[in-house]
C-alpha cells in the first residue's frame, strides 16, 4: 500500500475531499499544519513588537491507498488542490507495509 | 387611571394642537436635576456603552471565523469613538437643536462644539419641572449615536475594507443618523408645552389668541415624526429599523462573501457571541429605561417589559427552531432574545408586561423566519441577519407598539401635556390611528436610509473602494487589514 | 448604639408580639419612592441579571470540557427566560402575596398576570415610610428567581438532556423555590407593623385589646421562617442552600459522568471561569446591597461585607490549597471567592466588616475541604460542586449569621418594629437562640428542598428521561442535544 | 459663569490661607447622604471593580502568552482580594485619618480595623453640606487601592513568582500606595473650612485672629500634595503614575523575559485584551466620575470627558499607527483608549469636552511613541506596557490638567471654598502656576515611587527570590507556579 | 525500525498509552487530526446555516519501534483501541531507515 | 528523496529553521503534537481532582530532501535542537518514493 501525503491550502481541503470520494477513495486523515516554502509570510505588529511570521497554515491530508491506486489518488489530490499561485503544495508518496483495521482486525487492503 | 407617556410627544390627535407664534427655547430653564435622576442616567449611559463594546461587539465576533474576529471587534470599537467625537462636535446639535426652516429634518448648528454647555446646563424629560443636567444627557444620546452605525457592521462583516467602512459610517451618520435622530426624538419638551398652555389657560380675548399661536408653535418645534405622533420609547425606528436597511443594502452593495454557501463559515465562538448577547440584555435596560429620563415607576415598566419580552422572544426562537430543525440551539436563544429586545425598545414605556410578552413572542417567530426561511430564499448574504433580527425587529415592534401600548391592551397609551397645564395626563388613544401612524413611520425610516443609504455606499465604493481583494478575504480581514491575528499559543 | 435591621423580620423573642384580628394589606399605600432608590435598585437589579448572565454561565461554563460548553450556557440562559416568564406568570404572586390558610407556606394568586400592579404601585422596604416602585421589586425579585434554579445545573453538567432539565426546572420553581421564597420573604412590611402598633399604643381598654389583636395579625402575615425570626438577609436558604441540596441530590439520581476519575476532565477554561467569579463578584453587590432595598447606609454595609467576605475566603481557599497541595491555583481562589460570596449573603446586611472577613475565611477553608476532601472521600460526582460551595457555603452562612449579626461581635443586631411605633429601633439579641433559629431554618431547607428535589427528579426521569445516551454524553452535549459546537475556526 | 471644583483642594494661591489654631476632625458631623448619591456611589465603586476584575485582568491576560494566561488573571484577583482586607484593616486609616505629626506624608491608624465607623458615619464630599455614607467611601476608595497594585504586574508579567508578587504588594501599598493617597487625597473637607471661614467672617478683633488661624490650622489639616494645591480629580498621580514607575522600576530589577526580542511573544488572545479594554472604559465612569462624591453637573461632566478623551487618544493611536506602520490595530486603538482614560483622570472634572479631546489626542500620540519607539529604542522589557501607558499617560495627564482646567481654555477652573464661607466658589487660575505645581506633584511621585519601589524590590528578591527559574519560566508560570493550565479541551 | 502510526477514538488514548507503556515502549508521538471513513459525520445548524461536518475528530499515535517489536506494538494499539463500533481506526505499519535521539546523539535501536 | 522527521522542543522551532533555511533548503512542514518520553510530566490539580498529563507539548517538522541531503539535514536539526536536556526528541529517517509539487506538477527532486 502507499500513503499519500499531501499538503494543501486550507481552503482546497473540500474540493479535495471530494474529489477523493468520487474516485471511491472512502477514508483519510487530515492535520491542521503550518508550512514554510517559497509563499512567503507577512509580518505582524503587536504595540511595537513586529514579528515575521514564517509559518502559513496549511492542511496535511494523509490517505493510504492500494499500491495500483496511488497515482489514481495523487492526480486526484494534484487537480482539486491547484489553484496556480506560489503555496499550493506538495505531494509525497512512501510506502505502508502493513495495514489493520482495528474494528474488525482486517488487514491491508481489506482494511482500507 | 393608567398612567401614559408619550415618547414621541404630542398625541397624533389634532384637536390637542392650537395656532400661534410664540417660540421658546427647545431646552427651556428649569429646577435642578434631582440626585436620584441623574445617579440613574448615569448608570443608563454606562450601560448603553457596556451593550456596544464589549456587548456588541462580542456579539457579532463570535459569529465570524476567526480570521476576522479582531475586523469585527475593531469595526465596533472604532466606530463608537469616532461617533463619540463627531456627536460632541456638531451631532448633538444637529439632532437635538432647532433647524429653522429645516426643523422637520435635521437640527442647527447652534451647540456645535458643546457650545453654551455648562455642567449647571439642564434639559428636559418627559415629566414637567422634571430635568436632568445636559451633559449627561448628550452622554445618554451618544451611546446611541456610537452603537447605531455599529449595529451595521454585522450585515456585510468578514469583506469590507476598515477605511471605507469608516468613511462610510461618518456620512451615514451626518446625513441618516442625525436627522433621524432629529426628526424622532426633537420636541420643546413638557415644561414649554405646560407653560404655553398655562397661558393660553389664563389669558382671554386677544390675548389668548395669541397664547393659542404661541402654544402651537411650541408644539410645532419638533421633529417631524414626533409631530406625527408616532410612538418610539427608546429608538425602534432611530436606531433598529434604521441599521437593519442601511445594512441590508449595504449587504447587497458589496456582494456576498468568497465561499458563501460552499465553505464553512460558523461561527467560530459561540462563547464570545453568548456573552455579547447576554451584556446585549443587560446593557439594554439603560437603553429602554434609560429613555425615560427619570428614576419612577415608568422606568421600572420599561426594565420589566424588557426583561420579559426578550425572554419570550428568545423561547419562541428557540421552541420554532427546535419543532423546525429538531434541535434547540443556543445561537437561536440568543438570536431570540435580541429580536425581543428590538421588538420592545419602542414599545418598553407604552406596553404593559403581558403585551410585550405577546410582542416577544410574535417577533422571535417572525425574526426566526426572517433568518432562516427567508434569507435562505432571497439568497443573500447578510452576514449576521442585522436586516433580520434589527430591520425586522425592529418593524414588528413598531407597528405592535401601536397594539401593545394601548390601554384596552394593558399598555399605558399616550400622555397629554396640554389638557392640564404643567401636568401630563393621559391622552386619546385610537388604535387604528396609531397603527397607521406606526406604519407611516417604518415606511419613512425604510425609504430615507435605504435609499441614502445605498448612495453612500456607492459614494464609498467610488472614493476607496467598499471591499479587499479575494485573496486579502480568503486571508482573513485581521491580517490583511490590521496585520494582526485575534489568537496566537 | 449599633443600628440594626432584620431581613427576616419580627425578632424570635415572642415578647415582642401581641394579640389581635385587624389585617392590612401585605403592602400598603405608601409614600411615593424615591428616585435615589429607585436608581439604586435599578442598579441592582442589573447587576443580578449580570451574575447570571454571562456570570454564572461563564463560571460554570468555563470548567466543563469544551464539547459540553454550549450545553451549560444554554441551560442557563433558557433557564433565566423562563423562570422570567414564569415569574410574571403566578411565581411572583405565589411567592409574594397573602397566601391564605397556606400562607405559612406559599401565597396565593391575586397577583397572578401581575394583576393590578401599575407604575404607580410601590411596594414596602425594611424602613417605615419608604417605598420603591413595584414593577422594580418585582424584577428585581425575578432575577433571584432566574439564578436560583440556574445554580443547580452545575452539579450534574455534561450529563443532562435539555428537555429534561427545562421541565425540571419548572417544576422546582413552582413546588420548591416559589413557596421557599414565601416561607422566608413574605411579610407585611414595616408600615403595615408600625401603624398597627401605633393603634395599640394610642388606644387604652377594650380598644388596646383589639389594637393588640390587629398588631399580632398583621406580624403573623408573614412566611413561616420568617415568624421563626431566621436571619437571612440576602437569600442563603432559599438562594444557595435550596439551590446546593437540590443539586446534590440531582448529581446523585443521574448518577456519575460517563469516564468519571478516569478521563481528564479539566476545564476547558479556566479565562471563562475567572472572568464568570468576577461578575459573579460584581454583581454579588447587587444582590446582597440590593436586598436592602433601599439607598442607605445599611446598603453601603452590605456592600462592604460582601467585598471583604468574599476577598477572605478567596485568600483562605487560595492559602488552604497552597498548604496542602504544594500550589495556590486559580481555580482554588475564585472558588474560595464564590464560597465567600454564598458565605456572606444571609449575613451582609447584619455583620460588621470584622465579622464578614472572619465569616469568609471560615467559610473558604471549610468549602475547600468539602469540594477536595470530603466530595473525593464520599465519591459523588457534583461536576461543579454546587453543593460543595452552595449548600456548605451556604449552610455556614446561615449558621455563622447568629454569631457575625450580634452586636456584641460588631454586628448591627435586629430591628424591632413595634418598641417605637413608625420607627424601627435595635431590639434584643440572643445569639444562642438565633442559632438555634437558624439551624432550624437549615435544616427546614435541606430537607424541604432535598425531599422535593428528589421527588421531582424521579418524576421527571420518568417522563422524559433525564440522561441522554453515553455515545451521546462522549460525544458531548452540544452537538447531540444542540446541533452546535461552540468553538470553529 | 463656569463651575469649577478641585479637587485637590486649596487652590495653590496662598493669598488663600490664614493663620490659626484651631482644628477640626476630619469629617465633621453632617446632614444625612442623599439617596441620589448614595445610588451613584454605590455604582461607581461597582464599576471601579469592574474595571479590575475581570477588566484590567483581561487587558492583561489576552497579552500574555497562553501559557501565562492564569498567573496574570490570578495576580490581579489574588492582589484585588488582599488589597481588600489590608485596606479595611489598616489601609483606609492610613491614608484618610490624620497623621499627626506626619500628617503631611500619612495618616494614622484611629480607623484601624473601621474602628468607630457604622452605617450612620458619613464623610464629607467637595460641596458643603454634601455628605456620603463612610462605608460607601471606603468601598469607593477600597477600589482603588485593588487596582492600583494591579496596574504594576503588567511591567515584569510572565516571569515573576506569586508568592514574591504578594509580598511586594503588602509591602508598596503599605509604604508607598497609603501615603501617596494621603498626601493627594486627605483633608478637612469643605464644610470645616466652611465653618472655620464662616468664624472668621463673624468674628472680629482678637477673636478673629484665633478665628484665622484656626481657619488656617483647618487648611492644614491636608497631604502634603494636597496643600501644593496639585489638581488631581481621580487619581493620575497617586495611581497612575505611581503604578507605571513602579512597573518600571520592577521590569528593570527583574530583568527581561527569556527570549525576548527572540522569540515570538504575541498576544494569545486580543479578544480577550478587547474585553478588558472595554470593560476598563466602562468602569472607569466609575473611577472619574464617581471621584466627584456626588451626583451632580460635575460628575456629568467627568463621564462626558472621560468618554471623548478616550475616543480621541483612541483615535490619535490607531492613526499614527497607520501613518507609521500601514495598518490601524485593534491592539493599537484600544491602547489609545487606555492611555486616553489615564490621561483624563486627574483632569476629568476640571476640563471641558473640547478640551478633552486635545488631551486626549495628545496623550494618543506620546503614549504611541512611548510604547513602540521609545522603549524599543532603550531596550528594556516592559510587557505590558505598563509605564509606557499608564507612566507617560498619568504624566501627560497630570501636567495637561493644569492648561485644560483653566477656564480660559473651557476649563472650570478651581474652588474657593473660603471667599463665600458655605459656598464653593470660583478661584483664581493661574495657568503657569499650576503647570508648575503640577509638575512637582509628578516629580515628586516618580522619586518616592520609583526608589521606595526599587528598594522594595530589592528586598523582596533577598528575601524571596524575584524571579523563578529559567526552565519554570519556559514552561509558563501557569503550570509551574499554580499547577493548571488556562485552556483544556 | 518501524513507524506504527495509528489512527484512533480520541477517548481510548489514555487505554493505547497505558497499553505500550505496559510492554515497555516508552516513547510516542501524538497528534490532534480529523478523520473521514466510513462512520458518518453530523450536521451542524447556525441560525439557518447547514453544515454537514465530515470529519471527526480523531487522535494519531506516532511510535517507533525496532523491527522486533512491531507486532507486539501494532497488537497492543489495536487491543486497546478497540471498541467494535464503527469509527475504531486504522494501523498503518512503515519503516524507519533512521534514527537519532537529539539529546545524546545515539542512532537508530539505542535512540528509542 | 528523504523524509527527515523531527520532534522538537516548541521553543527550538525558529533556531532549527534558520539552521535548515542557511543548507538552503527552502521547504518544510510543521505540526503541533505531544510528545511521551522520558522526560516526565507534570501533575495538575482542578478543585481537587488530580490529572497527571504524561504528554508534553512538541513540534513535530517534516522536511522532504532529496537522498544525498538527509545527513546534512539530520545534523543541522540534530545540532540546532539540542539542549543536552532530556526531552530534546527524536529524529527519525524514511524514504518517499515519490513527489509532486502541486501547483506546477514538477516531480521528485524537482518537486522540492
Ligand atoms: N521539502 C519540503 N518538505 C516538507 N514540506 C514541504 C517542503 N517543501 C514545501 N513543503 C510544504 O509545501 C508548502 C508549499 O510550498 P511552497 O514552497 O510555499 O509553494 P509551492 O508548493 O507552490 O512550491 C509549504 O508551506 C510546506 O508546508
Ligand atoms: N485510507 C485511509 N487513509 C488514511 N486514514 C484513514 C483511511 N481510512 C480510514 N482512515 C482513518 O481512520 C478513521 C476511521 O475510519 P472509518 O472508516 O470511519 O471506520 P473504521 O476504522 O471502523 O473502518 C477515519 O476517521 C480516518 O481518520
Ligand atoms: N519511540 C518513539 N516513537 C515516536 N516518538 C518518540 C519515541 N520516543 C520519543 N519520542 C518523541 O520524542 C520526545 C522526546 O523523548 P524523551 O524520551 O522524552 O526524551 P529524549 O529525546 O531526551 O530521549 C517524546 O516526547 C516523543 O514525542
Amino acid at each position: 500500500m502507499k500513503l499519500i501525503t499531501a499538503i494543501i491550502k486550507p481552503f482546497k481541503l473540500e474540493e479535495v475531499r471530494a474529489a477523493l470520494t468520487d474516485l471511491g477513495f472512502q477514508g483519510m486523515t487530515v492535520t491542521e499544519v503550518k508550512g514554510y516554502g517559497r509563499q512567503k509570510g507577512h509580518t505582524e505588529i503587536y504595540r511595537g513588537a513586529e514579528y515575521a511570521v514564517n509559518f502559513l497554515p496549511k492542511i496535511k491530508i494523509e490517505v493510504v491507498v492500494s499500491d495500483g491506486d496511488a497515482d489514481k489518488a495523487a492526480d486526484a489530490i494534484a487537480g482539486a488542490a491547484k489553484t496556480g499561485q506560489i503555496g499550493d503544495g506538495k505531494i509525497f508518496v512512501s510506502s505502508i507495509e502493513h495495514t489493520v483495521r482495528i474494528r474488525t482486525g482486517e488487514t491491508d487492503d481489506n482494511a482500507l | 387611571m393608567s398612567r401614559a407617556l408619550t415618547r414621541l410627544g404630542v398625541p397624533a390627535a389634532g384637536a390637542l394642537l392650537a395656532l400661534g407664534t410664540f417660540a421658546l427655547p427647545a431646552f427651556a430653564a428649569a429646577p435642578v436635576p434631582a440626585k436620584g435622576d441623574t445617579a440613574f442616567m448615569f448608570t443608563a449611559t454606562v450601560l448603553v456603552l457596556l451593550m456596544t463594546i464589549p456587548g456588541l461587539a462580542l456579539f457579532y465576533g463570535g459569529l465570524v471565523r476567526s480570521k476576522n474576529m479582531l475586523s469585527v471587534l475593531m469595526q465596533v470599537f472604532a466606530i463608537t469613538c469616532m461617533m463619540s467625537i463627531i456627536w460632541v462636535v456638531y451631532g448633538y446639535s444637529l439632532a437635538f437643536t432647532g433647524g429653522g426652516s429645516l426643523n422637520d429634518w435635521v437640527g442647527g448648528l447652534d451647540k456645535a462644539f458643546l457650545r453654551g454647555v455648562t455642567p449647571e446646563s439642564t434639559v428636559a424629560t418627559f415629566s414637567n419641572g422634571v430635568v436632568v443636567p445636559e451633559y449627561l444627557y448628550i452622554a445618554f444620546q451618544m451611546t446611541f449615536a456610537c452603537i447605531t452605525p455599529a449595529l451595521i457592521v454585522g450585515a456585510f462583516a468578514e469583506r469590507v475594507k476598515f477605511g471605507a467602512l469608516m468613511l462610510f459610517v461618518i456620512l451615514w451618520a451626518t446625513f441618516i443618523y442625525f436627522p433621524m435622530a432629529h426628526m424622532v426624538w426633537y420636541w420643546a419638551g413638557p415644561d414649554a408645552i405646560g407653560d404655553a398652555a398655562k397661558k393660553v389657560a389664563e389669558a382671554s380675548g386677544d390675548a389668548k389668541k395669541a397664547a393659542e399661536v404661541a402654544l402651537a408653535a411650541v408644539q410645532a418645534d419638533a421633529g417631524m415624526l414626533f409631530k406625527w405622533g408616532a410612538l418610539d420609547f427608546a429608538g425602534g425606528t432611530v436606531v433598529h429599523i434604521n441599521a437593519g436597511i442601511a445594512g441590508l443594502v449595504g449587504a447587497l452593495v458589496i456582494g456576498r462573501r468568497v465561499g458563501y454557501r460552499r465553505e464553512q463559515m460558523a461561527p467560530h465562538s459561540l462563547t464570545m457571541t453568548m456573552i455579547g448577547a447576554a451584556l446585549l440584555w443587560v446593557g439594554w435596560f439603560g437603553f429602554n429605561a434609560g429613555s425615560n429620563l427619570e428614576a419612577n415607576g415608568t422606568a421600572a415598566l420599561a426594565m420589566m417589559n424588557t426583561f420579559v419580552a426578550t425572554a419570550a422572544a428568545a423561547l419562541a426562537w428557540m421552541l420554532a427552531e427546535w419543532l423546525e430543525k429538531g434541535k434547540p440551539s443556543l445561537l437561536g436563544l440568543v438570536s431570540g432574545a435580541i429580536a425581543g429586545l428590538v421588538a420592545v425598545t419602542p414599545a418598553s414605556g407604552f406596553a404593559g408586561p403581558m403585551g410585550s410578552i405577546v410582542l416577544g413572542l410574535v417577533s422571535g417567530v417572525i425574526c426566526f423566519i426572517a433568518c432562516t426561511g427567508v434569507k435562505n430564499a432571497l439568497g443573500y448574504d447578510d452576514s449576521l441577519d442585522v436586516f433580520g433580527v434589527h430591520g425586522v425587529g425592529g418593524i414588528v415592534g413598531a407597528i405592535g407598539t401601536a397594539i401593545v401600548a394601548a390601554p384596552a391592551f394593558g399598555g399605558t397609551g399616550i400622555l397629554d401635556y396640554v389638557a392640564k397645564p404643567g401636568e401630563a395626563v393621559a391622552g386619546a388613544y385610537d388604535i387604528m390611528g396609531q397603527l397607521a401612524t406606526q406604519s407611516k413611520a417604518v415606511v419613512v425610516t425604510l425609504i430615507l436610509s435605504g435609499v441614502g443609504s445605498f448612495i453612500i455606499f456607492k459614494v464609498v465604493d467610488v472614493i476607496v473602494g467598499l471591499r479587499p481583494e479575494e485573496q486579502a478575504e480568503r486571508e482573513g480581514l485581521d491580517l490583511t487589514q490590521h496585520g494582526e491575528r485575534a489568537y496566537n499559543s
